[in-house]
């Protein structure tokens, strides 16, 4: 009768059980929640809150960075920007965390996938940390393609390089890795060898260069798309971004998306 | 929970078993955390305002946070009215037994064939009339201009015998005389109030923050308008109001009853909090319980001149 | 602070050297935690509304919180015009060389008779006229009613040769006919907006929090509809406008200069932090540079439809 | 030039060095902030917040309940009650305190003066303590009438005891001193033996008793008022209260008034 009865999002509160800077404004936090844990998949997000007052007065949106269904707990990865992300910030271990999720469609991995290519830049890793850690558990062969404004913003640089078959960097300070564009470096190993799927987080520059490569050279492509949300589950309609079909709800109809049906204004 | 207060609430020809139902737009039945047990508690049940035929809505971004406010520019994206009945009705049935459904039209004619269209349709129990959302072709609107409010009203009362709820629009200098004319013309409740307009701007990229540049203004920011129009109108107008704006906790909805309304809806709260309706229902009931009162009819309107 | 940048503004007839001053009833030269050097910083020193006569204003509880807001009920208490001039005007001189009064009054002659009496006063450099205060004998108000507001406007501009500024209600349908009104009525300059009308009621008390039942709701709750409001004008109606309402940082003033707003006055965000309108004025000067403007003109009103 | 240079409050930031919960809803909290601590006066209060984001809006006024101008703190007493007040009964040493003080007038403690009563109940207490204080150093005798609902929020009444010639308990349940009115015990007092001064906390109750005994026995008597403040420096007249000679700010003129001159309507 509930038409998505199967996969109903819950409302919980969890723990914080550690909260790290990593550097400049990036910070990993660890939640337990066990319900959300076990139900938690690549690509799927939370709402989150760290405020009982009204100001700030939604819940923030953060994909799962990892997933440790064991011990019940989850971890995200963010940049402290504004309101929201200033509190999380400054929480400690013990602070409660409310919660609605797992929320969204997550990373589809295809049956017979041999290698995929993730392409990220700065934070944008952060969703697509899980597809990597599961893309290496069923043995496909990752090709990793990342981007930032400065070397130590690359982040989980050392975690990537130890699970994929090939690691690229640019950076635009030419901190670390070569400067420019980081597609650049998947158009080069396109032109050697077939990539089954390409994975791209929310950048609308990086995405528009996966399409026109994937017009060239014909891959499967999904990119995580970011809008900003009131509810997260489908409710108000805030969240929409175009497609060929017309608008779509990030947090319902997505937030991944096949690249092609995603259209960008400009 | 102790059964000895009741909750029930008559608006007129409608007749509610507690005051609290979703505000139209911030709750979708196919989207909700809430189980069939809990959309059953809710006093009614009201979808996204809908529209007779198929539109897409506004262009993103549609939200954006303010101080302790939201502004949306979602627009009323809606399948049509065929579609609603087809697919959505049938759900809403098995939730809860009183719908009500909110309209959305650009034309007076755009209005009446929803209300006609619906008339049939024994398990709706009311319309309410979305009147601050599009622009007449003229450029006035429904909800700030008393000639064309009672128009409309008036002529979707000859395509309908369901009691229409018509909800008003804060942008105006006296909410008092729209609810008359809303109730001359054959409004039988007052929904007050829809969101205030509003802007904001992003001034790093000095772009919109809004893609269709304006929004209307709903959150904590606006219950106190919303608390002082609910007064106003429960002073001068005979007829039940329905309050909405802001209200995320049981003591802002007995703050609206006090003020006059007699029923309460809960908009921008159910985002951050999907419980939030069925906190304030068992709110109420201990308020009532803990004052002594027997019936929540005793505290309606209980703040007077 | 590199001088590379100027912050000068002209609203008409009045020139300022920043865009940044107080809110009128949010700033008293006599209870002020800024310094001599402090006080000329600012664009222009706007003391609270004063009266002909001596009032007492409204009976307590004057003052009440709300999400993100301010509800004051404080009314014009006012020790009458010869102790303004007598006793305030001299502070007010040596702190700085823009001053602005504003002026309340119950009926056309109070307003006028108020006007025609500080003709005189060189060191006046304006006035701002604050339509939304009282209520006339007959019930209407100055801020809401088009006909009245053009009366009032007119009537004053001939007992006075100095800038007119209407400080106008948002409790309206349509802020572009006030604006457009007072414009015509002899208005040079415009101050958009006053407070919304509220209300809050103490549940556990069932009481009205403020002593006068109602009362005007300023904060950043308001300041969306406030730029809203501001960039309506500027779109339609050629006056310099000087925005008020929720700002409490340089983005919030900035906000509304990009919407319009040549000037921008600060209230309800002195109370927290007394030092509010000096970091304003600098964090402005740094968005300039930062984006490489050279004057604070490149930025007003840039926010077109 | 500016009328109330002499005394010009600061705005500063202090530093929160302990947060004790002492029973119940009750708090105190030491501050450390020399500027302040050095100028404050028993009576006085501040204007103190402890949130950046605008819900809650408004500082929130409290008295001096403690004053350590050597060491540059003060205390504050605090009953947490409203989303002011659970911020900061959650607040942790090190945290930020934005302070404006010290603010008001201050109790007149007049020139050989030999005893005082003091009228207290619950959290009234806290204004009380300084001037109690302070006239302990002074040599003056004291007699302290405090009340409240029950026995465990008789705050501080080891340290009164200690000090005082007398103290005086009632208690609405009667879990210690006695029931009933505490003035009731004043009035015995005031039968026997000349008070110079009665100070009394805000409660108006407890006023207007005091009131009414000064018609009888004509004593000096002075309250410590509280009233909703937006400002509290005397910018916004939003803190009045009416006394005799029309509204006066409780912020600026007050808090603390000549009995006499106070009306509570009814
Ligand atoms: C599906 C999804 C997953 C995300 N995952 C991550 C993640 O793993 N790590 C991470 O650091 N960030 C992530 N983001 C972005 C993150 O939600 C924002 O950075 C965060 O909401 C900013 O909140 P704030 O209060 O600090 O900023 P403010 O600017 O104060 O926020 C104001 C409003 O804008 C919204 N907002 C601002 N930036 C964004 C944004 N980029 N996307 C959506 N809403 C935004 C906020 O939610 C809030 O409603 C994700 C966003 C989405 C939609
Ligand atoms: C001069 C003065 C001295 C005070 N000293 C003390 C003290 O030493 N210890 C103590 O516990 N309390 C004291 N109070 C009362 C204290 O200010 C309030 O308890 C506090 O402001 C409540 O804030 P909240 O956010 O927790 O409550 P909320 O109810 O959420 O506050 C909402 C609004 O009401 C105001 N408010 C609520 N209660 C009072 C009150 N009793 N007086 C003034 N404003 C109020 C708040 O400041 C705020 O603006 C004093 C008040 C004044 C005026
Ligand atoms: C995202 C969103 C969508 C809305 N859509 C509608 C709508 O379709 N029809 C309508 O009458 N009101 C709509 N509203 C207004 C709400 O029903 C309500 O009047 C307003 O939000 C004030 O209540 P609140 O402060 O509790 O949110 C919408 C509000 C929001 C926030
Ligand atoms: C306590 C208080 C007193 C005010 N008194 C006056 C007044 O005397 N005259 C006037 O024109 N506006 C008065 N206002 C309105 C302010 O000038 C301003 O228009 C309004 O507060 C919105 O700005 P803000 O949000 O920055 O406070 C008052 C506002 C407050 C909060
Ligand atoms: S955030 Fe509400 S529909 Fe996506
Ligand atoms: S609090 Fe502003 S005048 Fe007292």
């Amino acid at each position: 009768m509930k038409i998505e009865n199967i996969n109903i999002p819950l409302m919980i509160s969890g723990n914080l059980i550690e909260n790290i800077n990593l550097n400049d404004n990036y910070y990993r936090m660890r939640i337990k929640a066990p319900q959300i844990a076990r139900k938690a998949k690549p690509g799927q997000f939370v709402m989150l809150s760290m405020w009982k007052n009204k100001d700030p007065f939604l819940k923030r949106p953060f994909s799962f960075y990892g997933i440790e269904s064991d011990s019940g707990t989850f971890d995200i990865l963010y940049k402290e920007i504004g309101k929201g992300t200033q509190i999380m910030a400054k929480s400690k271990a013990g602070d409660l965390v409310e919660l609605i999720g797992p929320l969204g469609n997550g990373f589809k991995i295809p049956e017979n996938t041999n290698n995929i290519a993730v392409v990220a830049r700065g934070i944008g890793i952060a969703a697509l940390m899980p597809l990597i850690l599961e893309s290496k558990k069923r043995g496909i062969a990752i090709y990793a393609f990342l981007s930032a404004q400065t070397g130590n913003l690359l982040l989980c640089s050392n975690e990537i390089n130890s699970i994929s078959e090939k690691v690229f960097y640019t950076t635009d300070d030419g901190s670390k890795g070569a400067k420019g564009m980081v597609t650049n470096f998947l158009q080069n190993v396109l032109k050697e060898e077939v990539i089954d799927v390409v994975y791209v987080c929310g950048s609308k520059r990086l995405t528009k260069h996966i399409r026109n490569l994937q017009r060239k050279y014909n891959f499967l492509a999904f990119v995580s798309l970011e809008e900003h949300m009131a509810c997260g589950i489908g409710a108000c309609k805030g969240c929409v971004h175009k497609t060929n079909d017309g608008y779509k709800r990030v947090c319902k109809e997505g937030p991944i998306f096949p690249v092609e049906e995603v259209i960008f204004d400009d | 929970m102790t059964k000895e207060v009741s909750l029930e609430v008559d608006l007129g020809p409608l007749h509610l078993k507690n005051p609290i139902m979703p505000a139209s737009g911030t709750f979708d039945i196919r989207c909700t955390l809430l189980n069939q047990k809990e959309l059953n508690r809710l006093g009614a049940i009201l979808p996204k305002s809908i529209a007779f035929q198929e539109r897409e809505g506004n262009p993103g971004p549609r939200i954006c946070e303010t101080d302790c406010g939201l502004l949306n520019a979602v627009g009323v994206p809606s399948k049509g009215v065929e579609y609603f009945i087809k697919e959505e009705l049938p759900l809403l049935k098995k939730a809860n037994n009183t719908i009500i459904v909110s309209l959305m039209g650009n034309s007076i004619p755009d209005f009446c064939n929803l209300a006609g269209y619906l008339n049939e349709n024994k398990e709706i129990s009311a319309l309410e009339i979305n009147l601050s959302c599009p622009n007449l072709n003229n450029g006035i609107l429904f909800g700030v201009n008393q000639d064309k409010l009672y128009e409309l009203i008036f002529n979707i009362k000859k395509n309908t015998s369901k009691p229409i709820i018509a909800k008003l629009s804060p942008n105006v200098s006296d909410i008092r005389e729209m609810a008359l004319t809303a109730k001359n013309a054959g409004a039988q409740i007052i929904t007050v109030a829809n969101t205030l307009m509003g802007m904001a701007i992003d001034v790093d990229k000095q772009v919109f923050r809004l893609g269709n540049t304006m929004g209307g203004l709903s959150g904590p920011a606006i219950r106190p308008i919303v608390v002082r129009m609910i007064w106003e109108i429960a002073q001068s107008v005979d007829i039940p109001i329905i309050g909405v704006g802001g209200v995320y906790c049981a003591e802002n909805a007995i703050e609206m009853l006090l003020a006059g309304a007699s029923a309460v809806q809960i908009g921008s709260a159910n985002f951050f909090n999907p419980h939030v309706m069925l906190e304030v229902i068992e709110g109420i009931e201990k308020y009532l319980i803990k004052k002594k009162y027997n019936s929540i009819q005793d505290i309606i309107g209980l703040m007077k001149n």
